[in-house]
């Protein structure tokens, strides 16, 4: 494999999103574990654009760097008295056991197999433009029911969350 | 380019850290977070095979679109989920799901 | 940028320099060419808005150093240079520094996309819109954790309360947003402008351009929606813990945004460079745009030392119960119309190249359904407002009854 | 240029963008007094001696904005793809779009009655 830019920046993407995916597990204050969260999704975002797929980047950027850390954010503060707990891991080792097993798993039934197979040269370079999705959102036979049913969801997570969360007493 | 099992190498450790704080964190909004980590190695995962995917015309769309519907389902997820939490907050000041069993009979 | 960097490269690959090198070297010529622009720039801003200010105000403003007090700026660096910078003990020391860094590197990544001319930017991003949007988000998420490094009680009341303004008038922002989107056909902002060869999309739907612009003077902090500066209820703000050059980059960050958010509203809603000759020379082209931002800061300058500042309830109010709804309606009637006139060949699909006459008959029809609209809307306002000075005299009457009796 | 070139460009941007602000607190920081003392960096709330710890209880409604926010978020992640295409659509296609934003809109109008809009 070349040092390029591709390569390049993948390697930092993968340092931020590790890193930051680390940091999240690892930090005991929990508005650094969002703006670790936030660190790894960048890293994740940086990821879709190097497979071509800036839209989804900026989306990702959009929703969680934008709105989900918030919401987390004012989710740790309406519920402060987590800093005052000591205890906040249980089950250390064998969860570390546990996830370390895992990865091999999937390191070795889904990775290894593959490894050296693709030939990344081969992979005609298409463009696909935001035209095409937005095309294919709304088209009868692409995905205009998960579409619609997206919007039903967003409308019945925003309704419940707010019956949920609202003040009993107002 | 980089190839595709470097891709998904990534996203298995990223899926791996998920798993861990799911398993290890005791406060219900650092699980939360751990989930969101393990959303985004799907992701990964699925970006990676559409864009190194041969199929057909008809396929083109579909880890791409898929993605996206990902992410309405963990900003629903988020939304809700961090309801709840607040809401056991208010009434049982806690937020250890362990701690909220109420509902157990 | 284009052409320079691919001279650039031709003429280094030529010397003999490694190929990888030279597109390095171009690449990041043109990120200094483009990234220079709103350096210079935001120091001549902060002189222009003190005028301004003092000028609105009926008073002199900086005119001691240099002619006209131009150099007060670089005065006021020296001075901010030479302070005491103060973290204090029990802030978080790394977020408490990186804080000011991303608020700063937040601005200045909108201006990668931003078209100077038909041909000199920086990028000409397929997602360009949604770029800027995207990119926004990083300064509310350095503003909150500014608040909460800075572990102070008004700091996080502060930051907390803008972050609550800013993610509120994001929506009326970016569905104003979609409007110049839809009409264009693409998110790129050289296409946005492109299509606005027949008709400044301003005229075509204006409210947008009105949603869009209260927005994004709500988006920069500006008055009446200062919250940021509310130095009666929260002493500072989310800033207070800051000093010297540290909270001067908050400060410059704001002033660049607002003038960056005038450049925007003149590409995407004012045609951008276009203009008479615009066409004989770029930096004619360069020129239009400069003017048509400028008018548009100016009067945001104008708009902000003029009215006095809003409660955080009647700005959420105000947000929530009538700019977020409005917008909603104005996507839905402009994305009808727009297709019921494209159904009948009334309107071409394509605005890019579009002439004057061929977007005549749409323009008419637009600007109709918009006048209706806002005569709609002040009927609602003058009602809202009638019921609402009654209540507060109601209140008042209450409030003396109640004192007499006592 | 093709598409990987351009983000090069704004990655490179991304990597120069923090170094700008940074070079002038770089400065800063060589030219300064350094006299820090206890007081000094005390956290400063109008002179008044801080009590107990920053994070004091936040109202629910912050939590709601933020929510509200998020949906409508996702939701314009979808519409600028429509919005896109929008110039090329039929009918069909153009109602579904129109079908999004009603359901939207109707979640907006609950949280209106519910009063859950109000700054309490």
């Amino acid at each position: 494999m070349e040092l390029n830019a591709v390569t390049i920046g993948f390697f930092i993407f993968s340092v931020f999103t590790l890193g930051g995916g680390i940091g999240v597990v690892t930090t005991r204050n929990l508005f650094q574990g969002t703006i670790w969260l936030m660190v790894s999704l960048f890293g994740v975002a940086g990821y879709f654009v190097l497979l071509s797929a800036p839209f989804l980047a900026a989306v990702q950027i959009l929703v969680y760097i934008g709105a989900i850390a918030i919401l987390i954010t004012f989710a740790v503060m309406l519920t402060r008295s987590v800093t005052r707990i000591r205890e906040r891991y249980i089950r250390t080792v064998p969860s570390f056991v546990a996830s370390l097993a895992l990865f091999l798993v999937l390191l070795f039934g889904v990775t290894v197999p593959i490894f050296g197979e693709q030939n990344p040269e081969a992979i005609p370079a298409f463009v696909m433009t935001t035209r095409d999705l937005g095309v294919a959102l709304v088209d009868a036979d692409g995905y205009v029911a998960p579409f619609l049913l997206a919007s039903i969801l967003l409308t019945a997570a925003m309704i419940g969350a707010i019956f949920i969360a609202r003040d009993e007493e107002s | 380019m980089v190839p595709l099992w470097m891709y998904l190498a990534v996203a298995a450790a990223l899926f791996c850290i998920g798993v861990f704080g799911v398993l290890s964190r005791r406060n219900a909004v650092a699980i939360l977070m751990s989930v969101e980590l393990m959303l985004n190695a799907v992701n990964i995962n699925l970006v990676a095979f559409w864009r190194y995917s041969e199929t057909g015309t008809d396929l083109l769309l579909n880890g791409y679109a898929f993605t996206a519907f990902v992410l309405i389902v963990a900003a629903a997820e988020a939304a809700v989920g961090l309801a709840i939490i607040i809401t056991v907050y208010r009434n049982r000041r806690s937020v250890i799901p362990e701690e909220a069993v109420t509902l157990k009979g | 940028m284009d052409e320079l960097c691919t001279g650039l490269c031709k003429l280094m690959a030529e010397a003999g320099a490694d190929v990888g090198l030279a597109q390095f070297v171009s690449l990041l010529v043109g990120v200094l060419l483009v990234s220079g622009v709103p350096l210079v720039t935001v120091i001549l801003l902060i002189w222009v808005e003190r005028k301004v200010a003092a000028r609105i105000q009926d008073r002199i403003g900086p005119n001691r150093v240099g002619p006209l007090g131009l150099l007060q700026t670089f005065a006021d660096m020296l001075k901010l240079l030479s302070k005491e910078d103060i973290t204090p003990t029990a802030a978080d020391r790394i977020l408490y520094n990186i804080a000011p860094l991303v608020s700063f590197a937040s601005v200045v990544l909108i201006w990668a996309v931003i078209p100077f001319t038909p041909f000199h930017y920086g990028v000409d991003l397929e997602i360009g819109a949604l770029y800027f949007v995207a990119i926004a988000s990083f300064g509310t998420l350095s503003i909150m954790a500014a608040g909460w490094a800075s572990n102070n009680k008004y700091a996080l009341l502060g930051a907390f309360r803008v972050v609550a303004l800013l993610v509120s008038y994001e929506v009326p922002l970016v569905f104003a947003l979609l409007a110049p989107v839809m009409l264009a056909g693409s998110m790129s902002l050289v296409d946005i402008v492109n299509a606005q060869t027949g008709m400044w999309f301003v005229v075509l739907s204006p409210l947008a351009f009105v949603i869009f612009y209260i927005s994004s003077q709500a988006e920069t902090g500006r008055a009446p929606f200062d919250l940021i500066e509310a130095e009666s209820e929260l002493v500072a703000g989310f800033n207070i813990e800051y000093s010297g050059m540290k909270f001067g980059m908050f400060f410059a960050a704001e002033f660049l945004h607002v003038f960056t958010n005038g450049i925007l509203m003149a590409l995407l809603f004012f045609g951008g460079w276009m203009g008479p000759l615009f066409y004989e020379s770029p930096l004619i082209a360069f020129a239009w745009l400069g003017v048509k931002g400028t008018i548009i800061y100016l009067t945001t300058l104008w708009l902000r030392n003029t009215v006095p500042r809003l409660r955080i309830d009647q700005i959420m109010a105000f947000n929530w119960k009538f700019l977020v709804p409005l917008s909603i309606a104005n996507l839905i009637f402009l994305s009808l119309a727009l297709k019921i006139l494209q159904e009948l060949g009334m309107a071409p699909r394509d605005l890019i190249g579009a002439s004057f006459a061929e977007v005549l008959p749409a323009t008419i029809v637009m600007l109709l359904i918009n006048l209706a609209m806002t005569v709609y809307l002040l009927g609602i306002m003058r009602k809202r407002g009638r019921e609402a000075r009654r209540e507060s005299q109601a209140g008042a009457a209450l409030a003396r009854a109640g004192a007499a009796g006592d | 240029m093709n598409v990987l070139n351009e983000w090069a460009f704004v990655g490179l941007f991304a990597l120069m963008a923090p170094i700008f602000p940074a070079l002038p607190i770089v400065i800063a920081w060589l030219f300064r007094p350094r006299k820090p003392n206890v007081l000094k960096s005390s956290t400063y709330e109008c002179g008044v001696e801080t009590i107990g710890d920053t994070w004091v209880q936040f109202r629910v409604q912050y939590y709601i904005y933020g929510l509200i926010f998020l949906v409508f978020d996702v939701e314009m992640v979808f519409l600028f793809p429509w919005a896109v295409a929008y110039n090329g659509m039929n009918l069909f296609g153009f109602i579904a779009g129109f079908l999004f934003i009603f359901l939207l809109t109707d979640a907006l109008f609950y949280a209106w009655k519910k009063n859950a809009l109000d700054w309490k």
